[in-house]
This record gives C-alpha cells, sequence and structure tokens, in this order.
C-alpha cells in the first residue's frame, strides 16, 4: 500500500476507504453525496486527487456496494460513479502525457474540478443560509389576543348570466347524452307504448313522471309522451288527477278503481 | 445579572399563547440572572403604563399576563379580517338553474337531470340564503320534497316574475316534453304560483 | 378621518397572523378615513423607530411588514416554548439553497450540482412548508419542473428579496493539474503523479 516518490517512502491516504458497516452511517449523516465526501478529502487532508491509489479505492467501492442492502442502491451508484471517475483520471495520468490532448469536455479532470467548484460554492452559501435568523428559532411571532370581532362572510354575489350559462351547460350535457343515447337504440314509440304497457301491469298505478327516464334526454321523453298519448287515445291507459294541478296519475284502462276525476286530454 | 428586565418580559409575553403569571415568567429565569418575583411584578407594572396611547395593552386576567389589541380598534382589526365572497361552485349554479326553469322538482329529479348527484349542502347553501324553500312533497314513493324558488331569488335577480327569467332558445320545447306533468296545461303560469302562493 | 395613525396601524399588525403590505393595510380604511398609502408608510417609518429598546420589533420581510420579538431574547423565549425548533438536514438546506441561487431550476440540474439524487421527500418538505413552489416546466424531454422559491421562504428567513440572500461566492481557483485547490498547492506532492506505483 505503499507508494515512493524519488525513493522515500509514502503514505498513501486511506480516509477514501470507509467500512461498509460505518459508510451507511456516515454517508446519510455526514457527507451529502460522493462530491461532498471528495471536497472533504481535499480540504481536509491536503489530498492530491492525482496521488490516491483509485484503483485500490474502486475495488473497496465495489465489494462495499455488494454488501449493501437493497435501498442504499441509489446512493451507492452515485458513490460508485465517482469512484469510476476518480479511476479514469488516474488511468489516464498514467499514460504518457501529450499537450492538449483532451479538450476540456472530455477531460474527466475539467469536468470534475467544475463540479467541485460549484458545489462548493453552494455548500457554503447553504451554511450561511442555515445561520440566517429564522422564525421560531431565532425570531418569533408575536401572539396577540384580538379585540372581539364580528367575523363577516359575505355571501357570494350570483350575476344572470351565471345562472343561464350553468343552466345552458345542463342542457348541452343533456343533449350530449341524448346523442350518446340515440345512438345505441332506437326509440320507437310502438316499442316505448309496450315498455310502458309492462311497467303498469307490474304497478298498475304509476305517477305520470315516473313513466319518464330523464337520462335519456328530450328525444326519448318526447318519445314516451307520444306514447303515452297513444296509448290514452287508445284507451289502454288511463290518466288520473286527484285535485287541480295535483299530481297526474296514469293506471291501466281496464280497471278504473280510483275515484278521482278522469283527466280530459 | 439582568440589567434590563421590561423588554425581557415582554418578548416573552408576545411569544406566549396564552397568559402568565409571574410565578411562570420567574421559571424562565435562572439564578445568574438576579431575577425575583419582586422584580418582575415591578417591571410589568411599568410596562402597562407604557403602553398609553398604544394599540395594544398588557391586562391581567385570572391566569396571568397578556397582551391584546385594544378594543376601540376593533372596527379595523375586523375589517382585515373580512372575508372576501367565495364563488359558487359550478354544481350550485346548476341547481339553482334547474329549480329557477323546472320547479316545483325533486331532488332526485335535479340529480337525474344533471347525471350526477346533488349534495345536501347545495340543497342546505341554497335554502340558507333563502333563494328555494320546500314546496310540499310529491306523491310517490318516498314523498320527496318539491322545491321551488322565493321571492328573494326574484328580488336577488332583478326580476318581478318568474316569466321574466330569461328564454333560451331551446327551452319551449325542453320544457314541454320534461316538465312536470301538472305544468302540462299552462307551464309559465303554473311556475309563477308556486312561487308566489303559499302552498298548503 | 383619521389623526392617529399608529396605533391603529399597530392593532392592525399585531392581530394579524401574517405580514401585510402597505397595499393590504391600505385596504383597510375607506375614503372617509383620509388614509393613503404614503401616510401609511411614513407612519410605519415612525412606528419601527418607536420601538428601539423594547422586546419586540416590527420588520418588513418580503411580503410586507410584521411584528416580531427580537432575536436577542430568543434564549428566554425558547425556555418558554415548549416545542424545540424544527431541524432541517443539511442535504434540505442545499437543496433549498440551490433552488434559491440558480431559480427557476429542475430536479436533475440540482442534482448533478449537488453530485447526489434529490429525495422526494426533501422536495415535499419543502413545498408543504410553501417555500417553493413548481413554476412551469422546462421544454426538455421529459418535461421536468421548474422550482422557485416563495415569499413565504423570505418571510420564514427574514428576508425582504432575493437579493438580501448572503453572497455567493466565486467560483474558487482549482489547480487543474493536481486537482487540489490552489492554496493548497504542494510541489512536492505534485510530482507523486508520476512516480507513484500502482498497488496492483
Amino acid at each position: 500500500m505503499d507508494a515512493k516518490v524519488e525513493g522515500q517512502a509514502y503514505d498513501i491516504p486511506r480516509d477514501l476507504y470507509i467500512p461498509p458497516h460505518a459508510l451507511q452511517v456516515i454517508l446519510e449523516t455526514t457527507f451529502e453525496g460522493p462530491l461532498d465526501l471528495l471536497l472533504y478529502l481535499i480540504r481536509r487532508h491536503n489530498l492530491d486527487i492525482i496521488s490516491i491509489d483509485v484503483s485500490h479505492i474502486t475495488y473497496q467501492y465495489i465489494a462495499y456496494i455488494e454488501l449493501m442492502e437493497a435501498n442504499m442502491f441509489e446512493l451507492a451508484g452515485e458513490y460508485l460513479v465517482m469512484a469510476a471517475t476518480l479511476a479514469e483520471i488516474k488511468s489516464r495520468s498514467l499514460l504518457p502525457r501529450t499537450e492538449n490532448i483532451y479538450d476540456d469536455e472530455e477531460d474527466p479532470r475539467v469536468r470534475l474540478i467544475k463540479q467541485l467548484q460549484e458545489y462548493e460554492r453552494f455548500k457554503k452559501v447553504s451554511e450561511e443560509v442555515a445561520q440566517l435568523p429564522r422564525m421560531e428559532r431565532d425570531v418569533f411571532p408575536v401572539n396577540m389576543i384580538m379585540p372581539d370581532v364580528k367575523k363577516t362572510h359575505p355571501q357570494p354575489e350570483v350575476e344572470m348570466e351565471e345562472l343561464l350559462s350553468a343552466y345552458t351547460q345542463v342542457l348541452k350535457r343533456c343533449e350530449m347524452y341524448e346523442h350518446h343515447t340515440i345512438s345505441r337504440e332506437t326509440l320507437s314509440t310502438r316499442e316505448r307504448m309496450s315498455s310502458l304497457m309492462a311497467q303498469l301491469q307490474e304497478h298498475q298505478f304509476m305517477a305520470f313522471e315516473d313513466l319518464f327516464t330523464f337520462a335519456e334526454g328530450r328525444m326519448g321523453v318526447v318519445v314516451t309522451f307520444l306514447a303515452i298519448m297513444e296509448l290514452v287515445k287508445e284507451k289502454l291507459i288511463k290518466l288520473i288527477q286527484a285535485q287541480e294541478y295535483g299530481p297526474i296519475h296514469v293506471s291501466l284502462g281496464g280497471k278504473n278503481d280510483s275515484p278521482n276525476q278522469e283527466m280530459n286530454v | 445579572m439582568i440589567t434590563q428586565l421590561s423588554p425581557v418580559l415582554e418578548a416573552i409575553l408576545l411569544a406566549a399563547d396564552q397568559p402568565l403569571s409571574v410565578e411562570r415568567l420567574g421559571q424562565v429565569f435562572d439564578e445568574h440572572d438576579g431575577v425575583d418575583n419582586k422584580r418582575i411584578r415591578q417591571a410589568l407594572k411599568e410596562l402597562q403604563k407604557s403602553y398609553d396611547g398604544k394599540g395594544f395593552e398588557l391586562v391581567e386576567v385570572a391566569s396571568g399576563f397578556r397582551f391584546q389589541v385594544r378594543q376601540n380598534y376593533a372596527l379595523w382589526v375586523s375589517r382585515l379580517w373580512q372575508e372576501k365572497p367565495q364563488k359558487y361552485s359550478k354544481a350550485l349554479l346548476e341547481t339553482l338553474s334547474i329549480i329557477a326553469y323546472q320547479q316545483p322538482i325533486t331532488r332526485g329529479e335535479i340529480e337525474s337531470i344533471r347525471g350526477v348527484g346533488v349534495s345536501s349542502s347545495i340543497i342546505h347553501t341554497l335554502i340558507d340564503r333563502l333563494w328555494i324553500r320546500s314546496v310540499g312533497h310529491k306523491e310517490v314513493p318516498g314523498r320527496p320534497e318539491l322545491f321551488a324558488t322565493t321571492k328573494a331569488f326574484l328580488d336577488h335577480f332583478n326580476l318581478k316574475q318568474l316569466n321574466d327569467l330569461p328564454a333560451l332558445d331551446e327551452l319551449a320545447s325542453w320544457d314541454e316534453a320534461t316538465m312536470a306533468p301538472a305544468k302540462l296545461k299552462n307551464p309559465q303560469q303554473q311556475e309563477i304560483e308556486v312561487v308566489t302562493e303559499p302552498v298548503h
């Protein structure tokens, strides 16, 4: 693990290797990611990135990743990318150097430096932001009892136009529903007469409006109405109204067991 | 040793969300502060005097001292708290318009026209607003309430009678088909009667 | 006509539970009060001065004026407050700072600056606290959300405007050859790259 610098033994910094069991704690609580860790090592130990035994560290990282819990995988990936970047830098440094062999875009070193610079700036300023006087920590809101105040809740105003547009929308929606229905089933008066008769045979005495299914839309209602008129004309059913403007009931034509007056249609 | 006790007490009492007794205030200080209950009481008395002519005051209530905004400024405070009127929902407006044009009508009928349920809160809001009222029950199973609009509704919309409601182009044919049967003879007149005369 | 405006403003601001702008304060008065924004501003300035040496102060933050307990008394107030102030993680503060200085910014851009993923819970906490909000989408593949800070963020950190944030440093100068900060440059170490022997 020792490197020799011009014949003199030299300790390779080992800080980049962290035992797996400690890493989770350190990574989650101390460092904000691989950039933060690298920045720390560089600042703290005067670490020259080129001098790190990157390949060794890379192996350690891989070993760590294998040991890692599945839920830490994403974090491990980020550290692995960093280890790979360091390894790449290292490998390039071992190649014979020629001037300007990489342009700035390509050189992983330039990229990493830019990243470190940028990150350090924000890391520093975020520490300053953390020190800003903050509500509920450094300054407190003033709580004061209010005088007795009658809270008023003014009610919303509604304009006639709003009401009309609401109603128009209802009508439009019914029409859409109607078209949808009509396309599925052809409503004919005769068919409707039969189904009305069937209903009345079952219930004998029904409210007039219950014969209508509003969801069918205007067309459906018209068909039902025509069907009822037709049935009345054919004396198959009777319309009964107990009092003027009272509810109208319908029964089958044959047995009128109600004393109520019949309605002229 | 705290030499200027008044601003400290001021700060504590202003930050507190309940009245604080002299004893409770005393617990905030430690021995180095050199603050006893007598000093606290003295400082509070001086503070109280210092707020003459200010918008607030320091008063002693049963459980201790508290700051409060002076009652004479209630008017302006209340203007601050006046809420902006909310807008009514589309569902409410639709329900109201259906009742206006198709009254008297049951909730179930409104629902089948709208194709969705009508919440109780909409009906209650409209009743609270005095725009609709129950005018009787429909003689069908369950005897559901029949709703109709009121005079207050007409007043709000500057209408003399329901007849003055604008006619929608498609309205005539729609009405004939879906209006409650009792209205078939003369729909429009019938509508007006429901609104202007008590039903029972 | 209000002759003594200061105590009225005092009362209103003390009763309010959030900062109030001059415009908002102006809405409280009607034409008979003879109060315009200029008078309000003037009165606020006088009020601010009048609290010298008091336990509280009137400050202007992003969304307006508010009363608050002075920072020098935080020690005693915090002894009274049972609830400890919420602690925020370094990750959250870094994310917040990057958004504050680089807004509008996408989550991916924050991540590339931090060199590490930004957890959804951090973004949600910041949104829940109303410190950041989505202000649109970046027109790149995936149309990621763009985040920006809010007035509430400035209010919480006692700031009037984004400009009042601590200045962001210039990019530190680094030595590209050694990958070390320039001031740490060490000629001896620089030579290592050539002579270091690979371990494996």
